[in-house]
């Protein structure tokens, strides 16, 4: 069963815009997409995510469930970076191993966005809050992860490196694609609230548009991870094999506490997709700044080349037949 | 009259402009989108990508003294967070 | 009543995305939106308030009324001009003078538009042709504008700043912004007339996709003009007194213009509208070449950091509550 | 006849704004889209013609019919290039002739979506498969193109610049445009038969929003090929000469071609636009690298400067009425 | 040889460059999108957005005998609408 | 210490790259979306347009040793495909 759900997940447009952009960096294809055209994807689908995001929060309501829900991710996206982080102190420095442990603490709203049309190609229901969770994610993964830095770190640092709370906060809470994420779900739910027909006019930029965009920046994405797979090589067995095992251990630890939180298959399936995968996007920015002693190609190469396409080819189906087993279905 | 090359992460771009400031130059010119490769680093276009940001090309022409008033300044936050910079003679046309 | 046209203006997708993009400047968070992806959405935005207009412009017809509404324009974008000279001689000279006074006589694309979406949502019916206002409004402005310091300017003004005819025309029609508008308003005229199957399948594009992109445009120019912020406090006090007070009087001239023209009140706020806007697009490229001594930072200031959130926040529920009271309802 | 087709191919919105576009560099209007803007709308038509492609493919099948069109547009790309490269070397070196009789032995995308959207605007009916033919006639020419210098170089061309088989296939199959319309062409094809959800939401972003994106786009290059004029005077009379006749000419074959291989009359005008139009992208690049003796002004003025206008203005509407004149109707 | 550093707004690039050619360089290279401070303007990427542009910087690598029948050209233009012009050595690889 | 300014087109900054690896440079900066004109070649946005790509420029910071390591291998590639080389002096600050 699990196969057949990889296939059906792989001959998607999204997965497969992916490969054509791996498969262009693998046979030297001079195919780019050159900046700042990947940010204007991003930002879109940020923005596009927050908005459908509060209009589902409206509809579900800030009830029971969406509080459990998403005070149990948040409770995820800081345990998760401790034990990562006690892992990683196997091979690696405080510095690398706390951004890395950030790293896998936070998420990734691209295979977020892609378990979602995974979902909706399975015709499996999921709510509005699951985004808020997913925005809320990211955050206390960065604080955890400087929080480590702070205390573990060697008494020699120098003192100019010595970060001040007001930079952990800053960094954490108001990085870029955080603040869209989060203003763009606060202003979905407003609009759908008081401005039905405001909700109505979005829809063709934020709904119609949102899966042909996703394909381009797939594409992308492809390009990207494959470009960094040279590096991956140099980062060494210890940190691939953690590139893998680590998602499969969180989405083990993630199922579970769905099961406990009685999610049903597609809040548990987006719950899991948030605890096993990885952040490319604030938490490198965030630690580049704060502890530039971490190499950035480890916490980017790991997350970026490896992790990510794992979840989105493998992990996504896999974490779906997880959810069958573990999770007795409501429907 | 000097002409100061320095080539640094685009997240330090207004820490290092305010520090130009602060030594009171006269003017500045920035170029953003640079990539590069440093005796650590490599900042491809991707880095742009991920939030990190590319590096900045940053020029100033200035004379001698408002180098010795932003040399410890500059030095520092290339120390901190990488980074390169140059001087070189120039003149006014 | 004004109050809560006020809070349903501002509850709108487009002024909740532009208070983001505000709050973003303001929190210091390091979301931005990098060159040129604002020159996409400008252009766009341009091209599709253009290409709509033509369709108006053909539904309604180049009868009386069109011919009275656009000729009061241009007399309006004449008339301002030189009100506001007088005023600003009283503290800037001859050449910041003339070029703020030619910004607050043109207008501004993205207000209009945030007016006709206003409408929109309160169902109230507007014609295309104030589109093909909106276009003609411009030149005029800057040509006003560089006459005034033709006119005035010191006899020993440089001798290669001496402007020419030809000069003064060229900025004043051939900039980029206007072109795009009014050419596409041509298009737009023409596809209506002799390809209905056209004007379908524009619709997505130029239609459906609109609400959206003015979003992203709005957290933009909220980014924008929250970072103009600093430099109006240079700019002085009876600068911004002059940037709050010029639009409400502007505002009120219109409305009287307005019912002389016996518009309906869709077309009368639009009216009142573009009277009380100011350009931060054409008419600052045009000074900046043809009056170098003005101070750029003084009238882009002004109508970026100041007018322009004005009208889009409270200008356009105050103007349609003077609307309102002035023009007698036709419905 | 053929001057109502011409009236009624020049009053569509994409034509238009191609001489929107050439306009604003004649009254010399500041009008410009930055780089990298049409880099975005170029993937985004490649991939969109691309994935619809794919999806016509898997509609008509891949049977007989698609296999000799396809096949015999294989062939023209291959003889195109010899005819024209004998032409040429009247006048010019082997380094010239065979890098300007490789770019019209390719194609130009955007003339094809030109002749689409003009059969669409006709009601006339066209398959799915000639997009396979359009992504299958780049390659050759390159190749034919290479060879000819290869075989016909002078001895003593520089070791260094000596080519090397692998240069060429690279060069000719990997090309990012290329690679893009054929990888969309096969996720296309792989997407209609096992996801037909998936062609459904991406419809509004491939199939929707691509008539307004057209239109940008020839805004864009209506820009970009005004700009090339000047270079035409030098290019001399020969190769202007050469730029208008040649497409006429491999129209004519096109058409003789298109009636013995039975195609309908939708089919037949995409066969000889093929046959008729320049390459632009892919050419070009390739020949950048593996022919650097040859002056790019000579091959990139001459196809977007004069063959593509033409073409998109006259030539589309003529070639109809070659079509309706040589083809027997079949409706 | 000398490199000819101009730093202007993009606006007035048409007018340096065919003022470039009358001084019959042998070649230039232009770098847009540039922002920076000088004595009196700030250009920043947000002036860009208003459609007046950023700045330009300009690199020519020439004999003296160029930048002498260049030079006056160029100072009219700069001194007309604000930008600098920086000369320094430089030799050919 | 010497400063190198490259100057060519985009497509052959992946052999250019290499052969400054080769010589072991410790560092280069690059930007990219760069025109220009040279003797015979017109490098405007629209060549990027056509794929053909714009030109990049490469600065590289190092000692004359390297320069000598790699002058041969950059001037082939300059003389195959056009471009500029340039050297001046420049200094740590
Ligand atoms: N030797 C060099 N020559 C030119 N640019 C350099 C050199 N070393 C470093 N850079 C630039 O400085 C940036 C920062 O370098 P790093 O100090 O390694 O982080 C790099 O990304 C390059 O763009
Ligand atoms: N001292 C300086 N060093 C580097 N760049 C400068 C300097 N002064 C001015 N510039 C550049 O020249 C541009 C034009 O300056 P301005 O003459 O003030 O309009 C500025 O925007 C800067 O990019
Ligand atoms: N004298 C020069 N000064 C500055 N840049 C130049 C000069 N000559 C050539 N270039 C640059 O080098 C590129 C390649 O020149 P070319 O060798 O003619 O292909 C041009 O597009 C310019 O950007
Ligand atoms: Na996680
Ligand atoms: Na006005
Ligand atoms: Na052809």
């Amino acid at each position: 069963m699990d196969s057949s759900l990889i296939l059906q997940n792989v001959l998607t447009p999204p997965v497969l815009f992916f490969f054509l952009g791996t498969f262009a960096v693998l046979v030297r294809s001079d195919l780019e997409i050159p900046a700042p055209l990947p940010k204007l994807f991003s930002l879109y689908l940020l923005l596009a995510i927050g908005f459908k995001g509060g209009l589902g929060l409206q509809e579900s309501g800030i009830g029971g469930q969406t509080f459990t829900t998403v005070g149990a991710a948040i409770i995820m996206s800081l345990l998760i970076p401790i034990i990562c982080f006690i892992i990683l102190r196997l091979k690696f420095d405080v510095f690398n191993s706390a951004a890395i442990a950030a790293a896998y603490g936070s998420i990734s709203a691209v295979t977020f966005i892609t378990a979602e049309s995974f979902l909706e190609n399975q015709g499996i229901h999921f709510d509005g809050f699951m985004v808020a969770a997913l925005a809320l994610m990211e955050s206390p993964a960065i604080i955890v992860g400087l929080v480590l830095v702070k205390l573990a770190s060697p008494k020699d640092r120098t003192r100019s490196k010595k970060m001040r709370w007001r930079t952990i906060l800053h960094e954490s809470m108001l990085n870029g694609s955080v603040f869209l994420l989060l203003g763009s779900l606060i202003i979905g739910f407003l609009t759908a609230a008081h401005n039905p027909s405001g909700v109505a006019k979005m829809q063709p930029f934020t709904g119609k548009l949102f899966y042909g965009a996703e394909c381009f920046f797939l594409l992308d994405m492809g390009i990207v991870a494959a470009q960094r797979l040279p590096s991956l090589k140099k980062a060494g067995n210890f940190l691939i094999g953690f590139a893998i095992l680590i998602p499969l251990f969180n989405a083990l630890v993630g199922v579970l506490v769905a099961r406990i939180l009685l999610l049903g298959p597609g809040n548990a399936l987006l719950f899991v997709v948030l605890c096993a995968s990885a952040s490319y996007l604030a938490v490198p920015a965030a630690m580049r700044m704060t502890v530039p002693e971490a190499k950035s190609s480890y916490y980017i190469s790991t997350t970026l080349g490896l992790t990510f396409p794992f979840n989105i080819i493998f992990g996504i189906p896999l974490y779906m037949g997880l959810v069958n087993a573990v999770i007795p279905s409501t429907t | 009259m000097k002409r100061l090359d320095l080539i640094f992460s685009e997240r330090e771009l207004d820490e290092m402009l305010s520090c130009l400031e602060d030594a009171q130059v006269a003017g500045y010119t920035v170029m953003k989108h640079v990539t590069g490769r440093g005796p650590e680093r490599v900042v491809s276009e991707d880095t742009e990508f991920t939030g990190l940001g590319a590096n900045a090309h940053v020029i100033v022409f200035c004379e001698q003294e408002v180098l010795d008033r932003l040399k410890n300044h500059v030095q520092a936050i290339l120390s901190y967070y990488g980074g390169i910079a140059y001087v070189s003679e120039a003149s006014p046309l």
